[in-house]
């Protein structure tokens, strides 16, 4: 069984169908890319994947349990973490509190052991302590812990997503278009990160990115989409090659 | 039926105050996000101006010979020159309270904040200067009242609905079909790239407030023509009410702020007409809690779609 | 030790103030306006965690405070005292010592429930929207009351007074002062226990991006209940408290224009800053009081160098013009308020070694 | 020291501005009087006044506050005002429970002064003026149904409608009131309860609200096709009624504590003087303080002696104000009953076409 | 010259971004800034646009000039409307709660020829003909990638013969990447000058004439795209291994 099972998703926006009978199944501990023309309905996808939007059609199942009507932080309590196409920080909170903060689902104590400070609420509080800081210390950040994140560079903020959503402890990591707006040095970094992530906590990655390099690079399998329907999968080679990925979305590089 | 009819009527000059006074609140918050708190208090500046420039033409203050000019001949003057007066006061507002808040990066809640503040020195400054006394609007027009079996009308009710219609009509028009009401939709969700275009800010903000105040100005003539009775705090109440209603009909739509405000009207003088009046309050605010509960964001309002 | 501090300057100073009152070196009326002092405390912080931590703009915070003012009033006049309406006291008005903290908790209690009509749209609505539900939520509080004749209605509702002497009847203190000084330090500790766990956060986190903290596993809906509740649940307390002090509530006083009050005082102080709130509602109750003196300074001064007519006086109503003009020319030097979202602590970093608060 | 303070607990912004400057305009004039004599004799002692106003904004809340400060910073030795019954209530009981005399000049609502020993009052009260408006309005309009409206949050305005109807429907028959109509203090449509009203068809209308009010609902009533009577009660007695209300009330009558028009004696003195000073006819309000002061003047002057301590001498002036039992004021003769209230008469005048308010009827108590 | 930078020093607030950078466009050029996150591209183009502060930063000393005039004093509004300067900005900064038409129309608020915005307009939609099928979408329901041609295009119709482009290709897809780059080629045949900030410097530095390398508020390096290109160190640190 997949860890992943997306079968005949359809989501409309009033009369424009953004995704269209799409259905795919990721495997638990691959690395997958999404990839495909502006506005195919990528993003849409992953948002259907984290509960933001209700599907019209269609079933995501995750981990065996289908999670249609979960709300998007119970879907992430189920293992399902993600970054946001602009990034989406909270700026005004240092970074160790963003990482702090995202492990709400599995804080386990209530607004009571936060008033009395009961062994529970430090018991708790030292977890998600230990996590953040482990995190911080594994992705190279922990110079920056007091730092707010508005006040890091570009790349840097990349990489403070990231670990936050890696602080959910997922099984499955959405990342859409994390290489958007690097210079080409960072996107090195970047594939680096992505394939150390990928190794080293053992997890799914299904990504979104437009820059072929990443993804070819990282992906062991692609799936390219136009008008929310699949046109292509297969290896990067195989895509890399196919003509109407190439008429699509490639298209040649001569300028 | 008489009762119901007499009652619409009753509901329709109400309502138009709180129209023109929310498509106030709805111009300049559809520009630059702002609640203008303020604005009731411009309304009752409005009023206090109109009560100035009559009692001027009427020759009060030696400003002409008494009698000189027919009543109408008076108004027609006064509503200009009202609106203009009106319009200086809110663009003065923006020029020395507002804009070197925005200027300096300041959050939106505490621009918010300072047009509270402005509205308290509207009414509080008009107390300590003017003194406590009410003011006595003048008699401008003979009043016509036109009875039709149990149904009674004035020709200044039928003047108001008429003028709320009209403010709405002309505001519509130059929010959506011209560019001038487009770049000012275009500030309210990025401010920052409005220049790029070309467009002027702060004169876009200056007309703003030019029209939203000139039209308060004329709602408070109108309502001192109504309710000759003139004090301070005139505004307070009408303006935090109009600006419900702007909100149920959908902040930022000149359309949701003009059916607001007679929505408001007809709820608060239909609840009276029924129950004890002390139950209006309770009632018109239940139903527009209920509006809000079945449309989050008002009747025209459109949600901010989150693209994430 | 170093610590502790804090804590021990609080308590002395908290001991200091009811001695004082008590052998009447402080007269009523400073001992009034400490009391308002308090109350300002508890009502700017509590609304704090709304406004300036999870960034809602709730402009009905009166609302709250009016439900706990007539609830925890009610249940006190009830209790212990004679009275037209409600006869007998069904408890001996001794009692009152004791039960005096739990009648007030009941206020804020029902306050908390209350809340739940502003909590529970906020679930769909956000921002200017919510705004207004707060606004009519407090005009509903209010006509509420005010429909409610034999709470006296419009024309408000006596006798807490007597609940008041029942308690110094038993023990001869300050009670208010000191029921008072417990309340805001409670009021301020609870909040300050609330944002500075990982839990708390939550709510800055649904201030700074909604859509990233219900992603992020952050179940905001929870999360703005808790929020609300608690904000009005204190506001609820403080209420209470201003009832027992006044011994004389009316639905009006509890209008728009106090929830304002609780706004200036919450952005002049700096939004999620607790420090701040503290501190603008200290200065902001000083303000107020101070201007009743100086006005009529002002007066004979200008006056007496002649720039006045003699026709014309400052009076009064002068005061509520210097204030939202003080305000206005502090919000331009200061456009995040008095300490922005930092704590003192953070300002002042050598402060920290004082305390330890958490 | 060897002044003497008195506090004033009045209205000089709010909702009814003119009440308060009138109150404060008649206890100038009567300081004066007594400072320019060299001030108040007392136990052979000639002391300076010293009035201290405070607005009360017209709120009750803030009256109890000003009742507060007056008391505990400027310890004055009594206080004069609130002059309207919202205020008067709860400022009464702050004074009572701080042991300050208190005198109100105007409140005419019986809780005012109900088992409140400290608290006097220089007016008649509401079971007395309800009646004198229902036989008037029965006699002068031959009515035989009547509708009220009333602004429900003010305290006088509900007890007197309210009383107002009892009396009538007694006398009368049961439904006899045919609308009974409220709204708030700061509502400026009326017309949707006009419509009701109407829509009754009364024989005519009372209206026992703030002389403000009163301005804007008759004119909407007229706006509204009405053309009968109305009748008014003491509320209406403002020097501003007119300037507001203007042609829209000439002719209507309303009950009320003196009439100036026509005056006599000490009275017509008062008048003549206050308005040489003030520029306007002195309206129950301002007639009513310089009564209420004078009592309290009177009330020190029996105490006998100035007594160091405030909190003695606030005593001897109670003591000494309810013992008085007879008190010849401009606003006529009064005598107190034990409640502290005055037993006196009310008069009934016209507002004529120069907006004088006529003389037209005295009603005593049996 | 059509427009030169020198000496420029800006501060946000009490931070200097900038310290000291001149560089030059000529007409007709395409000129391109390179560098890494956060080194100061973004704010110098905000600078020579004169947008007021908070987005932008105070000029502290140096000098903008256009046509040799000093255009320090200038509102940013005249800068597009007398010296036919455009902005693609970092961020797209979309009107999302107008229509697309809307957007466009929009950009034309101080053009004064009819005839020219409706030629401009044709081309932009043959240019990106997702946004004429979109036209009356309310654009930020657009998908990123459609905003970012919202954007380009919203630039192309304000009638500007220079155009200064923030890091247009973020968020779009290669093809239209590649599409884009073309047309704006195509533009500049036609006499558009083009200043270009880009992240994808390998793209930018063949695209353009010439090139600045700045680091960290300073330029370090000047010299023809191909020259860049070939530039040992700039190989290194700004197009990846
Ligand atoms: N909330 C919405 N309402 C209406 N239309 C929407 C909404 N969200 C997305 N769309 C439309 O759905 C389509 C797919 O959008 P989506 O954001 O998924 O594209 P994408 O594949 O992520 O593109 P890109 O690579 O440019 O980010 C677009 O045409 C967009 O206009
Ligand atoms: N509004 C601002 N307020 C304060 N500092 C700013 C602001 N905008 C940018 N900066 C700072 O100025 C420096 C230059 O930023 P700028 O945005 O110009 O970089 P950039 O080269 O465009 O980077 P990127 O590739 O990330 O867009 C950075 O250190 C940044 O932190
Ligand atoms: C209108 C008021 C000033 C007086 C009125 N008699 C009252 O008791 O309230
Ligand atoms: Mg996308
Ligand atoms: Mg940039």
């Amino acid at each position: 069984m997949a860890l992943l099972e997306i079968s005949n998703l359809t989501q409309k926006f009033g009369g424009l169908q953004a995704v269209s009978d799409f259905n795919v199944s990721i495997e638990e501990g691959s690395l997958v890319g999404l990839i495909g023309p502006n506005g195919a309905g990528k993003t849409t996808i992953f948002n259907l994947t984290s509960g933001f939007y209700q599907p019209t059609e269609g079933h995501i199942v995750f981990n065996g349990r289908d999670t249609r009507g979960l709300r998007p932080h119970q879907i992430t309590g189920l293992g399902i973490a993600r970054t946001f196409q602009n990034i989406r920080l909270w700026h005004d909170m240092s970074v160790l509190d963003n990482i702090r903060v995202s492990q709400h689902y599995r804080m386990g104590y209530n607004v009571w052991d936060a008033f009395l400070r009961t062994r529970r609420y430090v018991e708790a509080e030292r977890g998600i302590d230990s996590i953040a800081w482990d995190l911080l210390d594994a992705m190279d950040l922990r110079d920056y812990a007091n730092e707010l994140p508005k006040n890091l560079p570009y790349g840097l903020q990349r990489r403070v997503e990231i670990a936050r959503a890696m602080s959910i402890r997922p099984k499955l990591l959405l990342l859409d278009e994390p290489a958007a707006g690097l210079n080409s040095a960072d996107v090195e970094d970047l594939i680096r990160l992505v394939g150390w992530i990928h190794r080293e906590f053992n997890i799914t990655i299904w990504m979104i990115e437009h820059q072929m390099k990443v993804v070819m690079s990282l992906c062991s399998e692609i799936k390219v989409i136009d008008f929310g329907a699949t046109i292509a999968e297969g290896t990067p080679d195989h895509i890399q090659s196919d003509p109407t990925v190439i008429k699509a979305y490639l298209g040649d590089e001569n300028i | 039926m008489e009762f119901l009819i007499q009652n619409i009527f009753n509901a329709l000059q109400w309502g138009s105050f709180y129209a023109l006074i929310a498509l106030g609140y709805t111009l300049v918050y559809g520009v630059l996000l702002l609640i203008n708190f303020a604005h009731g208090d411009i309304f009752m500046v409005g009023a206090y101006i109109a009560f100035f420039v009559t009692a001027f033409l009427l020759g009060d203050f030696g400003g002409m010979a008494s009698g000189a000019l027919p009543g109408w001949a008076i108004l027609a003057l006064a509503v200009p020159l009202t609106m203009a007066l009106t319009s200086c006061v809110g663009v003065t507002l923006e020029r020395i309270a507002y804009r070197p808040l925005r200027r300096k990066g300041a959050h939106r809640l505490y621009v918010v904040i300072t047009a509270l503040m402005c509205g308290l020195v509207l009414e509080n400054g008009n107390l300590a200067l003017l003194g406590a006394s009410r003011k006595k609007f003048p008699e401008l027009v003979d009043k016509a009242i036109w009875t039709f079996g149990e149904v009674s009308v004035t020709n200044l009710k039928v003047a108001v609905i008429v003028a709320a219609v009209a403010v709405f009509l002309i505001l519509q028009t130059i929010v959506t079909r011209t560019k001038i009401g487009m770049a000012m939709r275009g500030i309210s969700y990025d401010k920052f790239a409005i220049p790029l275009m070309g467009i002027p800010v702060d004169s876009i903000i200056v007309f703003t407030f030019v029209l939203g105040s000139g039209f308060a100005g004329l709602a408070g003539l109108l309502f001192a023509m109504s309710y000759p009775i003139l004090e301070p705090y005139m505004g307070a109440l009408i303006g935090w009410k109009a600006f419900i209603a702007a909100v149920v009909g959908g902040i930022g739509d000149i359309r949701g702020a003009f059916l607001g405000g007679f929505l408001l009207g007809f709820i608060e003088i239909g609840v009276a007409a029924v129950f004890p009046s002390t139950l209006r309050d309770l009632l018109a605010f239940s139903i527009l809690l209920v509006i809000l509960w079945w449309k989050p964001t008002g009747l025209f309002g459109v949600a901010k779609t989150t693209k994430i | 030790m170093q610590k502790y501090t804090f804590n021990a300057v609080l308590a002395m100073g908290a001991i200091v103030i009811v001695a004082l009152s008590y052998y009447e070196v402080l007269d009523l009326y400073v001992q009034t306006v400490l009391m308002l002092m308090g109350i300002n405390i508890i009502l700017s912080a509590s609304l704090n965690l709304v406004n300036g931590y999870m960034g809602e703009f709730s402009c009905g915070h009166a609302g709250f405070m009016c439900v706990g003012a007539y609830v925890s009033s009610l249940v006190t006049v009830i209790l212990f005292t004679k009275d037209k309406v409600f006869g007998a006291p069904v408890l001996d008005p001794e009692l009152a010592v004791w039960f005096f903290p739990v009648a007030i908790g009941i206020g804020a209690a029902v306050a908390a429930l209350t809340g739940l009509i502003v909590a529970l749209p906020s679930f769909k609505t956000r921002g200017d929207y919510l705004a207004i539900i707060t606004i009519a939520a407090n005009y509903m509080v209010i006509s509420a009351i005010e429909n409610m004749d034999f709470i006296g209605g419009p024309r408000g509702f006596q006798g807490m007074k007597r609940v008041v002497n029942s308690m110094t009847d038993v023990i001869d203190i300050p009670w208010m002062m000191i029921w008072i000084i417990v309340g805001t330090v409670f009021s301020v500790w609870l909040l300050r226990r609330f944002v500075s766990s990982t839990y708390g956060k939550g709510i800055i986190a649904i201030c700074q991006d909604e859509v990233a903290a219900e992603i992020m596993s952050v179940d905001t809906n929870r999360m703005k209940l808790a929020a609300f509740m608690l904000s009005s649940g204190l506001a609820g307390l403080a209420g209470g408290l201003f009832a027992h002090v006044y011994g004389y509530i009316n639905p009006q006083s509890f209008n728009i224009l106090k929830s304002t009050e609780c706004l200036v005082m919450v952005y002049l102080g700096g939004m999620g800053s607790l420090s701040g709130s503290v501190l603008s509602a200290v200065l902001f109750t000083l303000l107020i009081e101070a201007l009743r003196f100086f006005i009529p300074e002002l007066n004979a001064m200008m006056h007496g160098i002649g720039i006045l007519p003699d026709s014309y006086e400052i009076g009064q109503v002068w005061k509520w013009v210097i204030i939202p003009m003080v305000l206005i020319l502090l919000m331009q030097f200061r456009p995040e308020g008095i300490l922005g979202n930092k704590e003192l602590a953070d300002v002042f970093p050598r402060l920290r070694k004082f305390y330890s608060f958490k | 020291g060897d002044t003497l303070k008195i506090g004033f607990n009045i209205p000089l912004t709010g909702d009814i501005p003119k009440v308060g400057e009138s109150s404060r305009n008649a206890a100038e004039m009567l300081k004066e009087d007594i400072n320019s004599a060299g001030g108040l004799e007392v136990g052979g002692k000639k002391y300076k006044l010293e009035f201290i106003y405070e607005d009360n904004e017209s709120k009750a809340e803030s009256a109890v506050n000003v009742a507060l400060k007056l008391i505990e910073r400027d310890e004055v030795l009594a206080i004069v005002g609130p002059n309207s019954s919202k205020q008067a209530v709860p400022a009464g009981g702050t004074c009572d429970d701080n042991r300050t005399p208190m005198i109100s000049p105007w409140s005419t609502n019986p809780d005012t002064t109900y088992e409140r020993p400290w608290v006097f009052r220089a007016a008649f009260l509401d079971p007395f003026q309800g009646p004198v408006a229902v036989n008037f309005a029965a006699k002068q309009f031959g009515a035989k149904t009547a509708a009220v409206i009333f602004d429900i949050s003010n305290d006088y305005s509900k007890g007197l409608a309210e009383i107002f109807r009892d009396v009538w429907e007694k006398k009368m028959g049961a439904g006899t009131v045919v609308a009974f109509e409220s709204h708030g203090t700061k509502d400026q449509d009326f017309s949707a309860q006009l419509t009701k009203m109407l829509a009754a068809k009364p024989d005519f209308i009372f209206i026992p609200d703030n002389y403000n009010q009163v301005a804007l609902i008759i004119k909407q009533a007229h706006d509204l096709g009405w053309t009968g009577p109305f009748m008014g009660s003491d509320a209406w007695g403002s020097a501003e009624l007119i300037d507001l209300c203007g042609k829209d009330c000439v002719g209507q009558y309303f009950s009320t504590h003196y009439a100036a028009a026509g005056a006599k004696g000490a009275t017509k003195e008062f008048i003549d003087r206050f308005a040489a000073k003030y520029g306007y006819i002195p309206d129950d309000v301002a007639a009513l303080t310089w009564d209420s002061t004078r009592l309290v003047l009177q009330g020190i002057q029996e105490a006998g002696e100035v007594k160091s301590s405030v909190t003695k001498m606030r005593k001897a002036i109670r003591d000494a104000l309810a013992s008085i039992t007879q008190f010849d004021g401009i606003t006529g003769s009064m005598k107190f009953d034990e409640q502290g209230d005055p037993i006196k008469c009310a008069v009934v005048v016209r507002i004529n076409e120069n907006g004088e308010f006529v003389f037209t009827e005295q009603v005593c108590p049996e | 010259m059509l427009l030169s930078v020198k000496d420029l020093y800006v501060k946000y607030g009490n931070i200097e971004a900038l310290h000291g950078i001149s560089f030059h466009v000529d007409e007709g050029e395409i000129v391109t800034l390179i560098g890494s996150n956060g080194a100061g591209k973004s704010t110098t183009l905000h600078s020579i646009m004169r947008l007021p502060p908070p987005e932008a930063p105070r000029v502290t000393s140096g000098d903008i000039a256009f046509r040799g005039e000093s255009i320090l004093g200038m509102a940013p509004h005249t800068v597009v409307s007398t010296l036919h300067m455009a902005l693609v900005p970092e961020g797209r900064h979309i009107f999302g709660n107008l229509t697309v038409m809307e957007n466009l129309t929009l950009a034309t608020y101080a053009r004064k020829d009819a005839h020219g915005a409706q030629r401009d307009l044709e081309r932009v939609f043959e240019l990106f003909p997702r946004l004429a099928e979109r036209r009356r979408q309310r654009s930020e329901s657009l998908s990123g990638g459609e905003q970012q041609m919202l954007a380009v295009g919203r630039a192309l119709m304000s009638g500007c013969n220079f155009i200064l482009l923030d890091e247009p290709s973020m968020g779009l897809a290669p093809l239209l990447m590649y599409d884009m780059f073309r047309t704006l080629k195509r533009l500049n045949q036609d006499g558009m000058t083009i200043l270009l900030v880009e992240q994808n410097a390998r793209l930018a530095l063949q695209f353009a004439h010439r090139g600045y390398v700045i680091d960290t508020g300073e330029i370090v390096a000047e010299g023809t795209g191909l020259e860049l290109l070939d530039n040992p160190e700039v190989k290194k640190a700004y197009l990846g291994g």
